[in-house]
């Protein structure tokens, strides 16, 4: 499976959905699609590391995934309880009225 | 690898089985819908307000402490594979999977503590 | 035979990526991260790491997209306005653009060869490394997962001060 | 992995998914008839000799029924809410070993879909997507009791999962693997001479921590809160009409399955006869096939035993409420599996040191 194509092939897919998401980031109102986006760029870099993990044979990508897979299910449930808060206040979860910050 | 084929031959039965079971339904099913039928269902009373339920803080607690928790309880999963294999070697083993149960523990008791979860 | 299943599993993972981003209502948007997710377990399983690909399926699936599930679930937000208007979309198609290329730049210089040849890493080997090699970075996780119990709290008892519930 | 190989596992695939959608049917007749039996009444015995096809008469009854779609839900995830639910029940049999192997001329084929060393885990991962049917179904009806009835069944299932994990992680511990074959293989022979080796005798703690949340698991009674009749009607499938609503219930019977197959390959030996071990049938029987047709009967036959006792207990005790659900999955569930964790953390420690 380490041929020479399927090496490009995991790059191009994991580094596609690094740019979707930095997309989705930018372009979407609604808080909580922004999170999701975040979510989908985290996944990009973790099949980067799975990828890397897999032609070097050595068992240190797996971990790091292993790590990132659990940093993202903190920031998640911090990031949604954020989100309730502000969608507490604000009665709507759109990101264009949080700019209270702005001065 | 070799050995996930058959869970990939398995998704394709399920995704047969239900388009079946879907095709079949429309296919053998009559379909003169009227008032009544496509209206929500409220015990025959008219629905009213909107159906969207006011926010209950509730649960949404409960599905973030199961996320939490849920990551904590699966990685005991590794540690118990391993644990009676490097119990030979030593006892380090067991203090890690000790430091790792007292903070575990440690958790669930700040959650009771806390009382914001109905569960006294 | 397993590159032909490679290449229609990234397309599907990209499909889903791009409707996460797409859809107006975010429902529909959980909807196909679940499936993106699902498509990323395969090509894990396709990696040969068969336990992370389980591990995704069970956190990420399991339990991340159920609380997004949840709080679009609870929130019934209106989709009115999805987008940003039409500056911000092409600024950031520019951007993504370019950091892709710089990304793919950067990875291809650094293409390892192949050194310790692919092999399959058993369960056990994962398992092992996991406690022997990285036990601290393992023991501070758990407090990170700790604080962040002792976050989520915080931020729910501050909700239940706020009158309109 | 030549063509005749992928055509033996193609069919041997499609051979245990159908074997375990029969399950449905006949759970349906055993639940009625044992329903009956408790509550002293005949049971089905109209349709068919002893009411034998009464199942079929309800199948063919669900599939002629129309199937409305309300005005107001949003039509995609109405209709594919009920698939939802089907497709995790079905994908997460292919780590279950209904036996040990079969020969077709000098070949030799598994007993079971596929033999993956993450075996509990992949269960694991795919049960824990029957959520989605729940939520999207109760959403997606766009009806305030279905959604109330789909937040708490989510709930129930989702704080039902942690004491799941932690009550079969002391099996692992013993065990040492996650593959379900090699679990059975590691309870074979006798334990003191007189019991069988099996995995209950040495984990009572775990078993009981994961046979109740397994009923949770599935929504059945004593946690039968989100189909109460009285106050949520009939909970997220309110507004499903024939077919998707029997969908849900082919989901919650597999399931069902499932948890009952899990739970007798890891805690009761699998395809094993107690006292009888594998080499001795074969040396008594000759056909190796026959003797992979009896393990088959052995397997089934302690799953309908759990089965049957879902039933029994669906019909004797009383519903939870919604706090004591809660308060029985956090405060003793989860403590129970953790004390159960140490405990054979400690019983092995001393176990091989002697």
């Amino acid at each position: 499976m380490s041929n020479f194509s399927s090496v490009y092939w995991t790059q191009f897919i994991a580094i596609a959905l690094i740019g979707l998401g930095m997309v989705g980031f930018l372009i979407r109102r609604n808080a909580i699609v922004v999170l999701m986006s975040i979510e989908l760029m985290l996944n990009g870099v973790n099949l980067l590391l799975i990828e890397a993990a897999h032609r070097s044979g050595s068992a240190d990508g797996t971990m790091l995934v292993v790590f990132i897979i659990t940093i993202a299910a903190g920031e998640v449930a911090v990031g949604l309880g954020i989100l309730l808060n502000l969608y507490r206040i604000k009665h709507s979860s759109d990101t264009e009225l949080y700019k209270e910050l702005q001065g | 690898m070799e050995n996930f084929l058959p869970v990939l031959l398995l998704l394709f039965f399920a995704v047969c089985l239900c388009i079946g079971i879907y095709t079949v339904s429309h296919i053998l099913g009559p379909k003169n819908p009227n008032a009544s039928k496509l209206s929500t269902y409220e015990c025959g009373v008219e629905p009213e307000g909107s159906a969207r339920v006011p926010f209950k803080t509730h649960f949404y607690l409960v599905a973030v402490l199961f996320l939490l928790f849920d990551v904590e309880g699966v990685f005991f999963i590794p540690w118990a594979i391993i644990y009676r294999d490097s119990l030979k070697e030593g006892t380090d083993i067991l203090i890690a999977g000790g430091l790792y149960m007292a903070l575990l523990v440690l958790a669930l008791s700040y959650i009771f503590r806390k009382r914001l979860l109905r569960l006294h | 035979m397993t590159d032909g299943i490679f290449i229609a599993i990234g397309i599907f993972t990209l499909l889903c990526g791009s409707s996460v981003i797409l859809c107006k209502s975010p429902v529909y948007s959980a909807f196909s991260l679940i499936l993106s997710f699902f498509g990323l377990a395969g090509l894990y399983i396709l990696l040969e790491s068969p336990f992370i690909a389980v591990i995704q399926v069970l956190v990420y699936t399991g339990a991340i997209v159920v609380l997004f599930v949840y709080v679009v679930m609870l929130m019934n937000p209106n989709s009115s306005g999805a987008y940003r208007n039409w500056i911000f979309m092409i600024v950031s198609a520019f951007l993504a653009w370019a950091v892709s290329l710089y990304l793919l730049k950067a990875l291809t210089l650094g293409v390892a060869p192949a050194v310790g040849g692919a092999h399959a890493l058993s369960l056990k080997e994962v398992a092992t490394l996991l406690f022997t090699k990285y036990l601290w970075p393992f023991e501070i996780l758990s407090i990170f997962l700790v604080v962040m119990i002792v976050a989520v709290f915080a931020l729910a008892k501050q909700s239940k001060e706020t009158p309109n519930e | 992995m030549d063509q005749f190989d992928f055509i033996v596992l193609a069919v041997k695939t499609l051979v245990i998914l159908v074997l375990i959608i029969q399950v449905v049917p006949v759970m349906i007749y055993l639940e009625r008839k044992i329903a009956a039996l408790i509550q002293d009444r005949p049971g089905p015995n109209r349709v068919g000799p002893l009411g034998l096809l009464q199942p079929v008469a309800d199948a063919l009854k669900l599939l002629m029924k129309e199937d409305p779609v309300p005005s107001n839900v949003n039509k995609f995830l109405f209709q594919i809410a009920p698939f939802l639910a089907v497709m995790p029940a079905c994908l997460s049999l292919a780590a279950l070993p209904l036996g040990d192997f079969f020969e077709i001329g000098d070949r030799k084929y598994l007993l079971q879909i596929a033999d993956l060393n993450v075996g509990l885990l992949y269960i694991f991962a795919i049960g824990s997507l029957g959520i989605y049917g729940t939520l999207f179904g109760g959403w997606a009806s766009n009806n305030k009791f279905s959604l109330i009835g789909a937040m708490r069944s989510a709930s129930q299932i989702v704080s039902y999962e942690i004491p799941l994990a932690l009550g079969v992680t002391g099996a692992v511990m013993m065990y040492g693997t996650l593959s379900l074959r090699e679990m059975v293989f590691k309870q074979s022979g006798l334990l003191l001479g007189v019991l069988p080796n099996w995995g209950v005798f040495y984990q009572p703690l775990g078993f009981l921590v994961f046979f109740v949340a397994a009923f949770a698991e599935t929504n059945r009674l004593p946690f039968d809160l989100p189909e109460t009749e009285a106050e949520l009607v009939a909970g997220f499938h309110t507004e499903y009409g024939s077919m998707s609503f029997a969908s849900f219930f082919m989901a919650e019977y597999m399931a069902m399955t499932t948890m009952s197959a899990v739970m007798t390959t890891v805690y009761f030996g699998g395809w094993q006869i107690p006292y009888l071990s594998d080499e001795a049938l074969f040396s008594m029987i000759g056909s190796r096939n026959i003797l992979a047709l009896i393990q088959v009967a052995v397997f089934f036959t302690k799953v309908m035993v759990f089965m049957c006792i879902y039933v029994w207990v669906r019909w004797t005790l009383p519903r939870f409420r919604f706090d004591q659900l809660m308060k029985l999955s956090w405060g003793n569930l989860i403590p129970i599996g953790l004390i159960n964790i140490v405990l054979t953390a400690i019983g092995l420690y001393f176990w091989d040191k002697r």
